[in-house]
């Protein structure tokens, strides 16, 4: 099965897309997901909602209110473009902070539950043994939450494969730049050539599987421990 | 030596037909951003780096031209969509459409006609032969949101006939399945127009390219050939 | 040099109200039943229980006061917990480097090897803690807090799931830690033979009051206090070492009230030791009886007879020239020989544990 | 702030939707998450990996693939026909079926994670208490994979909210039937209508917003302990 | 009545590699140092080791043989574990009733309140297990057990958090499930304390296989098993009530040796009881001594002399009209009094707990 040229450029965006946003989103819901899992404050509720609102409203829409904010003339574009960064509408890095929104559930949630599952006995045994608090989190809590982030790498990856919605309308489906794999099979479909798109699709399957059983098998193999030990 | 068209899903696979030609007779690269009509206008109005607009409508376009978001005098009607009443079974859609008042069909498959002009082309119709009300009625209007959903809706054979563009069904070796072709009176011209994007006001290449859309013969028979009447 | 502890914290129904000054340094063990609060004292002490009020100084280190709270990571504490809080991803090696890692080099006094070796837990460094048994691992959490050098050891019953030939390995690594590097150490145990090996002092808490606490001999010796009633009741007497006997492997004890055979001591003449002896091991005789395989035989004035838990026995302390005994007798004796306050009697020791 | 009446149905079959649908994954993937937590086959990643395929193609691909699949002339849909229930398409079942399917890995996974976490003390002390299997499920893992299946639910649930491409490709946008809320805004978006799509988005994310706020505070009361108890 | 049980199982470097014939009634302890594989054991009992290889009988009742394995939840078992595993989604009574619902009315033969009362679990009913006491979680999982009414219970150290006051109040219930409701055990037990009140049989484990096993009293008088070495050594001997002694508050029991006096035991005249003597408390005499405070005497002939722990100490076997009593002494006692096989003694014995 061959691809075009274009389909190739749009698999390797897709590719970069998903590893990108999902590598920043592990990084800033850390945190998050950590405050969530240990924090007392009764607010608490309103801001795990919060978290999910993204996956409430349809994805285009979504992706139509971050171009309005994301945009030359949003809050939060605008801002960038005086300070000489530029929006972000339209542009790989506006698809990288869409996408991230969008998934930001996926991620959040895995690593709170985690993060709960823990316990607070081996944090505490860690600070008796002179670890400040970013230490324990580093050495305790972050390897005993290995299966959180898994789960939260996978979906969040996964789920930027096949998002469409909102980085269509963010990223205006401009090839080599903002064109990934869905828009890419979209445009096919569109101009339907069902062949290209069949072809597409599968490859995005396949290779999405391979990726995935290869990630669990590894997984199996590292397992350690459950965290009752 | 690049020129960004957003342009209509529906016409972004003739536009590729188009692209081919154009390049090897100017040299100039079209770099084609196909989307729904409604999202390319969002986009352009929230900046997105487009030079030349060819929508699936006329109205998209004269706003942009208002907002001052196009150049002013730059929109022209570049292709008139066709409606086609089709089903990929032979014989199932007579060529006079007495299929829909026969009622022989579960589903009937048109592009949302608040969005898509086919859609709205596809309502006019079944007004016009006073069926909407009842198909409306009974459930048995299956909605896409842009005319390609309505086509893959039709070719999966979930919906057994609808209303899609004759571009999507024409090709070749004509078209497969059966199909009616509903007399142009029964609806309002589906009038695709083009602009020229602020940003590229001063791009000659563009213009080059709108100017050659409009008036080159080559052209011209690549979008009728393509199942779209001329202006 | 002491621990002055003021803590008051409710936990549901339970609620804790101390207000101690306990020596800076030796074993201080807290005693008391099953829910008197101990596990929640150390807990208040480690820091491991915010919400207290309280204050709490360690050798003239303000830990605690008012608004100030020094952070658990900054008390140079080594803490044993009552069920063993392994970290689950590391296997034995691992955990036992946790704290060792996070001790600034000059400050490391306690060695690996030692460690290891005397806790037996060379054959598990490299089994992870879900592999390992109970015993193994409350070794390896002993080990982990002791790498850490800590300034102050919490022990929540450290040794309660290990047999007596290993424990009778450990506690001498124990009293070594307190004596060479002076780690003060409060320590929970049910164990009352553990008291008398390692303890200075005793706290007895009482649903989660102080119900008395002292020095060790001090408690120890009181017929008021339920640690009188047990069956390992007895007292520690504190001795010089006088003489070593080669041909029997015997040592003579001498101490205010005369002087013990015990089993061989390895510490040289003059050196200060100290003995256990039971309640139930101590008879008294009328008359001096050389006849037996009863070797220690001592002077002695009866201060004081009490009830004990039986009806049909007594507690009987007596004064062996300043040195306090306790003695478990059955009232048929008492009345066959005549026991009452003020008649001297010679004091049979049946057996004499030599503790240090 | 008015809806119209159109939109005020969307809504309604919006939530009847996602309810059902959100029911159903859970006691679907209940058994499936149980045994991707328990078994020691060794193509066990396989199976992780095609549950979280759903996500890697674009909704409208997935929708597509699925008319194809529950549509008359498709194996499901033509069996389903045959047999006189009807073929799925353009119902408010098959779109029950869609969510059900595109929201499967965030219900999985939670689930997965949660009996996992579980470790096998408590269950083998269950068992020593005479407790059968089925009985041991109910009783211990259930109830201490409560946060994995309120994880669960508030994904699948939200997700099916938001969905949109799946949807209108399935179930073809019948008012009363299958046109839920998400494609209401669409089209108000796509038709510039801008004021009702935004009230029509503001009126889901408050609902939302109040739902998810209540769910996870009343989740907060109930909490009793963490696993390692 | 018997329990068989053969098991091989490999765990890292762990085997444990057992052949045993039990009793099928009494407690059988296991006793071994850390690490021996008494916990791996009593899991392959209660079939929560599938991997077994191996055979298991109980009673006549067969739960494993080559191909056959008796799910756990059909053996009618009561385990409590080394380390409590509550159910942390249920309060404390949650957690008692969960068996005790499983239990066919018609074989519930222990009561709630005998449970609760004795367990002294009253005050904890309505707490969750994380906010419990060590102490307070162990009677939980202990009360939880034996409310299923099992038919064999598999007890892990289930009094190792107890303060001995809370053991003292235990122990008799156990005994009386032992006896009145004739449940066997299979007890691991660090504590030879319990080991003399509960046990019948004793399993000696090393390093997985097994070092020796039998009936108590022969485990207990063998000079070369560990057992005689550890500072609690002593024997149990079996005797009949013969008279009780309002005034002194004593019993006197008769035995094959003689008899010995006690403190009052509850038991009626003629009834069979049991108590403990310790080697320590055993001294040996040439004459018979009235003027002393130890009450019990009897003759006994010496049977064997060997080695003890320390070099200063020996052990000493004798024959008491054919009860086994076993004496620690100094070595040189045995010089100044001459003690060696076939010699007869007065026998001392300065303090006998009843145990039964
Ligand atoms: N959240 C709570 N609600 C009610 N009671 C509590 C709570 N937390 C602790 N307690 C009670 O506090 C008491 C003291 O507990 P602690 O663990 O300090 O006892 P302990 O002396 O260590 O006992 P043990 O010897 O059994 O370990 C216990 O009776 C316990 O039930
Ligand atoms: N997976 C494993 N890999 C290596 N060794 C193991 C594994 N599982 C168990 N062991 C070893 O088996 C031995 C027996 O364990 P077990 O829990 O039966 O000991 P125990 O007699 O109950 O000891 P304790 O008195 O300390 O509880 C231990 O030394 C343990 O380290
Ligand atoms: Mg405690
Ligand atoms: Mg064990």
């Amino acid at each position: 099965m061959m691809l075009s040229a274009d389909d190739m450029t749009a698999l390797w965006v897709t590719v970069q897309l998903a590893a990108v946003s999902t590598g920043l989103l592990l990084l800033l819901a850390t945190p998050l997901a950590w405050w969530l899992a240990h924090t007392r404050w009764r607010g608490r509720a309103l801001i795990e909602a919060l978290v999910t609102l993204p996956l409430v409203l349809p994805p285009t829409v979504l992706g139509f209110y971050l171009l309005l904010l994301l945009g030359p003339q949003g809050a939060v574009g605008g801002f960038l473009e005086r300070i000489g960064v530029g929006h972000l509408a339209f542009s790989f890095s506006g698809l990288v902070v869409g996408s991230m929104v969008y998934s930001l559930p996926f991620v959040v949630q895995p690593l709170h539950n985690a993060f709960a599952a823990t316990g607070s006995r081996v944090l505490e045994a860690a600070a008796t043994l002179r670890a400040a608090s970013l230490d324990r989190f580093l050495t305790i809590s972050l390897p005993l939450a290995r299966r959180g982030y898994l789960t939260a790498a996978v979906l969040a990856f996964a789920h930027t494969l096949g998002e469409f919605g909102v980085i269509i309308m963010l990223g205006g489906n401009i090839p080599g730049e903002t064109r990934v794999a869905s828009i890419a099979i979209y445009n096919h479909v569109e101009a339907m050539d069902y062949a290209a798109a069949h072809a597409l699709a599968l490859i995005l399957v396949v290779l999405s599987l391979s990726l995935l059983t290869l990630v669990y098998a590894l997984n199996r193999r590292l397992r350690i421990v459950g965290v009752t030990g | 030596a690049d020129i960004r068209v957003a342009v209509a899903a529906n016409f972004s696979a003739t536009l590729h037909a188009l692209a081919v030609p154009y390049k090897a007779a100017t040299g100039y690269q079209l770099i084609v951003s196909p989307g729904a009509t409604g999202a390319l206008y969002s986009q352009i109005v929230n900046g997105a780096p487009f030079d030349v607009f060819l929508a699936a409508d006329k109205l998209r376009p004269q706003k942009l031209e208002e907002q001052g978001l196009a150049v002013v005098g730059s929109v022209f009607v570049y292709a008139l969509g066709v409606p086609v009443l089709w089903s990929p079974v032979a014989g199932r859609v007579d060529d006079q459409g007495a299929v829909l008042t026969q009622g022989q069909f579960r589903h009937l498959a048109i592009a949302e006609p608040r969005t898509a002009p086919y859609g709205a082309a596809a309502q006019e119709i079944l007004q016009a032969l006073g069926l909407w009300d009842t198909l409306e009625r009974q459930g048995q209007l299956v909605r896409g949101s842009s005319v390609a959903q309505t086509h893959s809706q039709i070719a999966s054979g979930a919906a057994e006939l609808g209303f899609v563009a004759l571009s999507q069904v024409r090709t070749g070796q004509g078209i497969s399945g059966s199909y009616w072709l509903p007399d142009p009176a029964l609806y309002a011209p589906l009038a695709q127009a083009a602009v020229l994007l602020r940003r590229a006001s001063a791009n000659s290449q563009a213009r080059h390219f709108l100017h050659w859309l409009q008036h080159d013969p080559q052209a011209q028979r690549i979008i009728e050939a393509a199942g779209y009447r001329r202006a | 040099m002491s621990i002055d502890a003021r803590f008051r914290l409710r936990q549901g129904e339970f609620l804790l109200d101390v207000d101690l000054s306990l020596p800076g340094e030796g074993v201080t063990v807290i005693f008391g039943a099953s829910g008197a609060g101990k596990s929640t004292l150390l807990r208040c002490v480690a820091g491991l229980e915010q919400a207290t009020a309280g204050a709490l100084s360690v050798n003239g280190v303000v830990w605690q006061r008012e608004a100030f709270f020094l952070p658990v990571h900054q008390r140079a504490l080594g803490v044993v917990f009552q069920e063993p809080s392994l970290f689950p991803h590391l296997n034995g090696a691992g955990n036992l480097r946790y704290g060792l890692k996070r001790t600034p080099v000059h400050e490391r006094r306690i060695s690996w090897d030692d460690v290891v070796q005397l806790l037996g837990i060379g054959p598990v460094l490299q089994q992870y803690p879900h592999t390992m048994s109970g015993g193994e691992r409350q070794r390896i959490a002993l080990g982990r807090a002791l790498l850490a050098s800590p300034r102050l050891l919490l022990l929540d019953e450290p040794l309660a799931a290990l047999d007596d030939a290993r424990k009778a390995e450990i506690l001498p690594f124990l009293e070594q830690l307190r004596d060479h590097f002076s780690v003060p150490m409060l320590y929970v145990t049910h164990s009352l033979r553990e008291v008398a090996r390692l303890a200075d002092s005793l706290v007895l808490l009482e649903a989660g009051k102080v119900r008395a606490h002292g020095p060790l001999q001090a408690m120890l010796s009181r017929l008021d206090l339920p640690l009188a009633l047990v069956e390992d009741a007895g007292v520690v007497i504190e001795a010089v070492v006088a003489e070593h006997d080669a041909q029997w492997h015997l040592s003579r004890l001498e101490f205010s009230g005369g002087s013990l055979w015990v089993t061989r001591s390895s510490e040289p003449l003059g050196a200060a030791v100290r003995c256990r002896v039971l309640a139930r091991d101590v008879s008294l005789a009328l008359e001096r009886n050389e006849n037996s395989s009863i070797v220690n035989l001592l002077q002695a004035e009866v201060v004081e007879v009490a009830a004990a838990d039986f009806p049909a026995h007594l507690l009987v302390k007596l004064d062996a020239g300043g040195t306090i005994i306790l003695s478990r007798i059955t009232r048929q004796s008492q009345a066959r020989i005549h026991i009452f306050p003020g008649k001297r009697f010679w004091v049979q020791i049946k057996s004499v544990a030599l503790l240090r």
